[in-house]
């Protein structure tokens, strides 16, 4: 029964230096955001104010017909007048947006955060999530602590559906969700936060998805890469592939769906 | 050192606070009086100051001139680069909190119990007379914060709580139970106000040092709990 | 292409499994016949070869020359670079696998179920004549291996098999009920042999290619559960 | 009750530029091991064969006294012959070891591995678990598939005690596991792996601890530091802090306790 032996060595398709097949950039971030639909969750990257809020992606966003977004990020709507006061004395680039666009244009049913509001900030106006409701949009707020959040969403980029955390043991949090004394301590069952987008900030692409950061700009933006069904990244540039040294990479291409060069010189 | 009578300014506490940071160790700053802390690093100590949003190592508060809108605390600082930091993302980040590599993590509060209970998110009451959680949770009106500080106060090894001894009407902040939501039980080490530098022990409160000028009997009279003067009460050191 | 006639030799096999990646694809290649297919990724595609020793998008196997300690695959097979690759820890690497970011994970089998259901782990039955699990689990006297396998049976999007038809005493592969312990169950949407290419219905195993030479029935009698033949059944392409 | 301000401005201690106090690097691997004690269980980094084995550290540790160990690692125990199939007509340094140094000692009472044996190479000899195991050692085996065992690690790391995970289920592994339908999908319940230290080879440090790897061997060497009571990395060498670009650090020094230099050329 032992079959003849095939040898081919004629066809040996290895593919040798570089192609010029795979390419993620899109032209515009309109383009890059064309399918998100009504009732979309929408992972939205950046830290708040400062942290590389995806402005170029938000701005397209809040232009786009869709709306009964839920929107989630660690304060993904505080503003521009609580980007002003955090910047203090430095200049905020003109192109700085948020998720309060969104807001603005009652495209949000449900907001997801951490921060939506700050108390310590006085601005001159309610932050945009209070003037929401006090205009009586109907948007659900889910509270969810920093950590638990970032953690959240990288069980939905790793596979895991659910994993247990002390973080809001024994607080108002424990509401509707599973306690287990795990080594004699309570921990809260959390579930994976599964998304429809995620619109990141990145330094840097190639035209393969490979994303650098720059400082304290990775924040939710490396965390949420990968973790929804689509990832689509504002770069302020791209890349030659290969000029990215494969050490530094800090999110492989895998991660990211699509490219877009940002408009302006947002933080 | 010796200072003026009366309650200490927030730099002062930042001072104080910043005593208890020790060579090696990695230290998380919350926003408000304990951001200030970055900037009293003992001489030939060297400190890692840690923030959530991604970086290990940095230096002080940055001056405007220095200011880099890539180089931020969680406070939304601007802070200055240092040899040996490193940058990393959110949920490696907390990955650091909630593992317990935080030596010690500073944070502001509305109250803290007696028991080291830390209420620093929900201002104001969310339960309805009948106990039922109410406010946001169901109408979204009234949106609190919580940020990093259930995280931190569940995940770092020390807590200490930098604040104001009392509201702003004077009412106590140190107290038998918080009247706040919770933001973690029993995990306040030390309380470091305007006032004074108190230890949460099995026992109770110590009252471990005064502000210049203040009296145990000033000090009681502005907490709720009974504190347990310490045998060494001293003044705050700086 | 024609070939001659008979059993496909294992390079064979690698070329016709290279055949499923797309452009823009990631796979991940297993031990064995599935590790060679990185050298035959078509002309002009993209494909992206992921390893679970944490490296996104290197090239083919390296020659003696080109070894590098530091890039290798999972199967200890030194490979080369290509640009825009990229390196991770091993929770990284694994995340991606659990997640469901790979798009093709190519594996060995011992056995596959008609069912789809994957054996690739344990050789040798593990339970005792009660059912029991005996062996390693309670002896450690035989232990098998595990590896990524189950971890990428049960978090790639599609799991193509690459084997041998039979044992090499001629006993099916491609069985009823899977005798080995199970790495996944109804995870096999693709079986590649060196005698046909099977695809796992929900109506049953259909026959897609035989190899050159090789009729339906040839192949149906070293394989346990009944093959429906495909309208269109063709000679193995590669 | 408005207190007195006081201002101080004179003790200003703000540290500026490099501290000479802080240093992990330890002289010798028998030092930085000096307080393994009989009973501990040893994260050993590395992936088996290639992809970076902590050979210094492992010989140093089968110098010492130290027995019942739990050995934890991808496939730490292979030993040299299995490196040696698997380099091929490569020339493996001789300096390279792995864990079953450990094994022959009779150090080891537990082994926590996804790959104690190959089926697939045909060594001279026994694989060295198995010899272990015919020479009547009692050695207790915990097989765990390997992105389990990461995200087990992981878990130690980032202080989840315990997450779902669908690999395994439906399989012999389910046996004595709790399992969990979530969104009609079976999962099994993993705990996090803690260790008494974690054994790992690094690229380069500097001497706060920072480390960085090179191309496929920052394996589980990433992934356990941080994951122990106590991390000991060896490198290749060290650098002058300030040397690493913040960008491109892989394992912030936080992570790792001590650093040694290694001995020789190994993988």
């Amino acid at each position: 029964m032992a079959g003849t032996q095939i040898r081919i060595f004629l066809i040996f398709w290895r593919l040798v230096g570089v192609s010029v097949k795979m390419n993620k950039i899109v032209a515009s971030a309109r383009e890059a955001l064309a399918d998100i639909f009504n009732g979309a969750v929408i992972l939205c990257g950046g830290f708040g104010c400062v942290g590389g809020m995806p402005s170029t992606l938000l701005k397209a966003l809040s232009e786009l017909p869709v709306k009964n977004l839920t929107l989630v990020g660690n304060a993904p709507v505080l503003g521009l007048e609580a980007q002003k006061t955090a910047a203090r004395t430095m200049q905020v680039p003109e192109s700085y947006a948020d998720g309060s666009l969104l807001l603005k244009n009652g495209q949000v049913s449900k907001l997801i955060a951490s921060v939506p509001a700050m108390a310590i900030y006085r601005l001159q106006e309610p932050f945009p999530i209070v003037k929401a409701l006090q205009e009586g949009q109907d948007i659900e707020i889910e509270l969810v602590p920093q950590g638990t959040l970032a953690e959240r969403i990288r069980a939905a980029r790793a596979g895991i559906p659910a994993f247990y955390t002390g973080t809001g043991a024994g607080t108002l949090l424990e509401k509707d969700k599973e306690v287990r004394q795990i080594d004699g301590r309570p921990y809260l069952l959390e579930y994976a936060l599964k998304a429809d987008f995620a619109l990141i900030w990145a330094y840097q692409a190639d035209r393969y998805g490979n994303l650098i950061y720059k400082g304290t700009s990775r924040t939710f933006n490396a965390t949420m890469a990968g973790a929804a069904a689509v990832t689509v990244a504002e770069v302020a540039g791209v890349v030659e592939t290969g000029e990215l040294d494969p050490e530094i990479i800090v999110t492989p291409g895998m991660y990211v769906d699509r490219v877009v060069v940002r408009q302006g010189e947002t933080g | 050192m010796s200072m003026p009578e009366g309650r200490m300014d927030e730099q002062t506490i930042a001072m104080r606070v910043a005593r208890e940071f020790q060579d090696g160790m990695v230290v998380n700053l919350g926003g408000g009086i304990p951001s200030l802390a970055c900037n009293f690093v003992a001489e030939g100590r060297d400190v890692f100051f840690h923030t959530e949003n991604g970086a290990l190592g940095y230096g002080g508060t940055a001056s405007l001139e220095e200011a880099d809108w890539d180089l931020f605390n969680a406070s939304f600082q601007p802070v200055t680069p240092l040899p040996g930091m490193s940058f990393f993302s959110h949920d490696e980040a907390f990955a650091m909190i909630r593992g317990g590599h935080i030596d010690i993590s500073v944070l502001g509060a509305l109250e803290v119990s007696e028991k080291g209970d830390l209420a620093n998110w929900a201002i104001g009451n969310m339960k309805d007379h009948n106990g039922n959680v109410v406010a946001w949770i169901k109408t979204g009106r009234f949106p609190p914060a919580i940020g990093g500080a259930m995280d931190l106060a569940a995940g770092a090894k020390r807590i200490i709580v930098a604040m104001t001894h009392t509201t702003r009407d004077g009412s106590p902040k140190v107290v038998k139970k918080c009247k706040y939501e919770i933001t973690a039980r029993k995990c306040v080490s030390l309380i470091v106000t305007d006032m004074a530098v108190i230890e949460v022990t099995p026992e109770g409160l110590v009252l471990k040092e005064a502000a210049p000028g203040l009296t145990p009997d000033d000090i009681q009279a502005v907490t709720e709990p009974e504190l347990i003067v310490a045998d060494d009460l001293k003044e705050v050191e700086l």
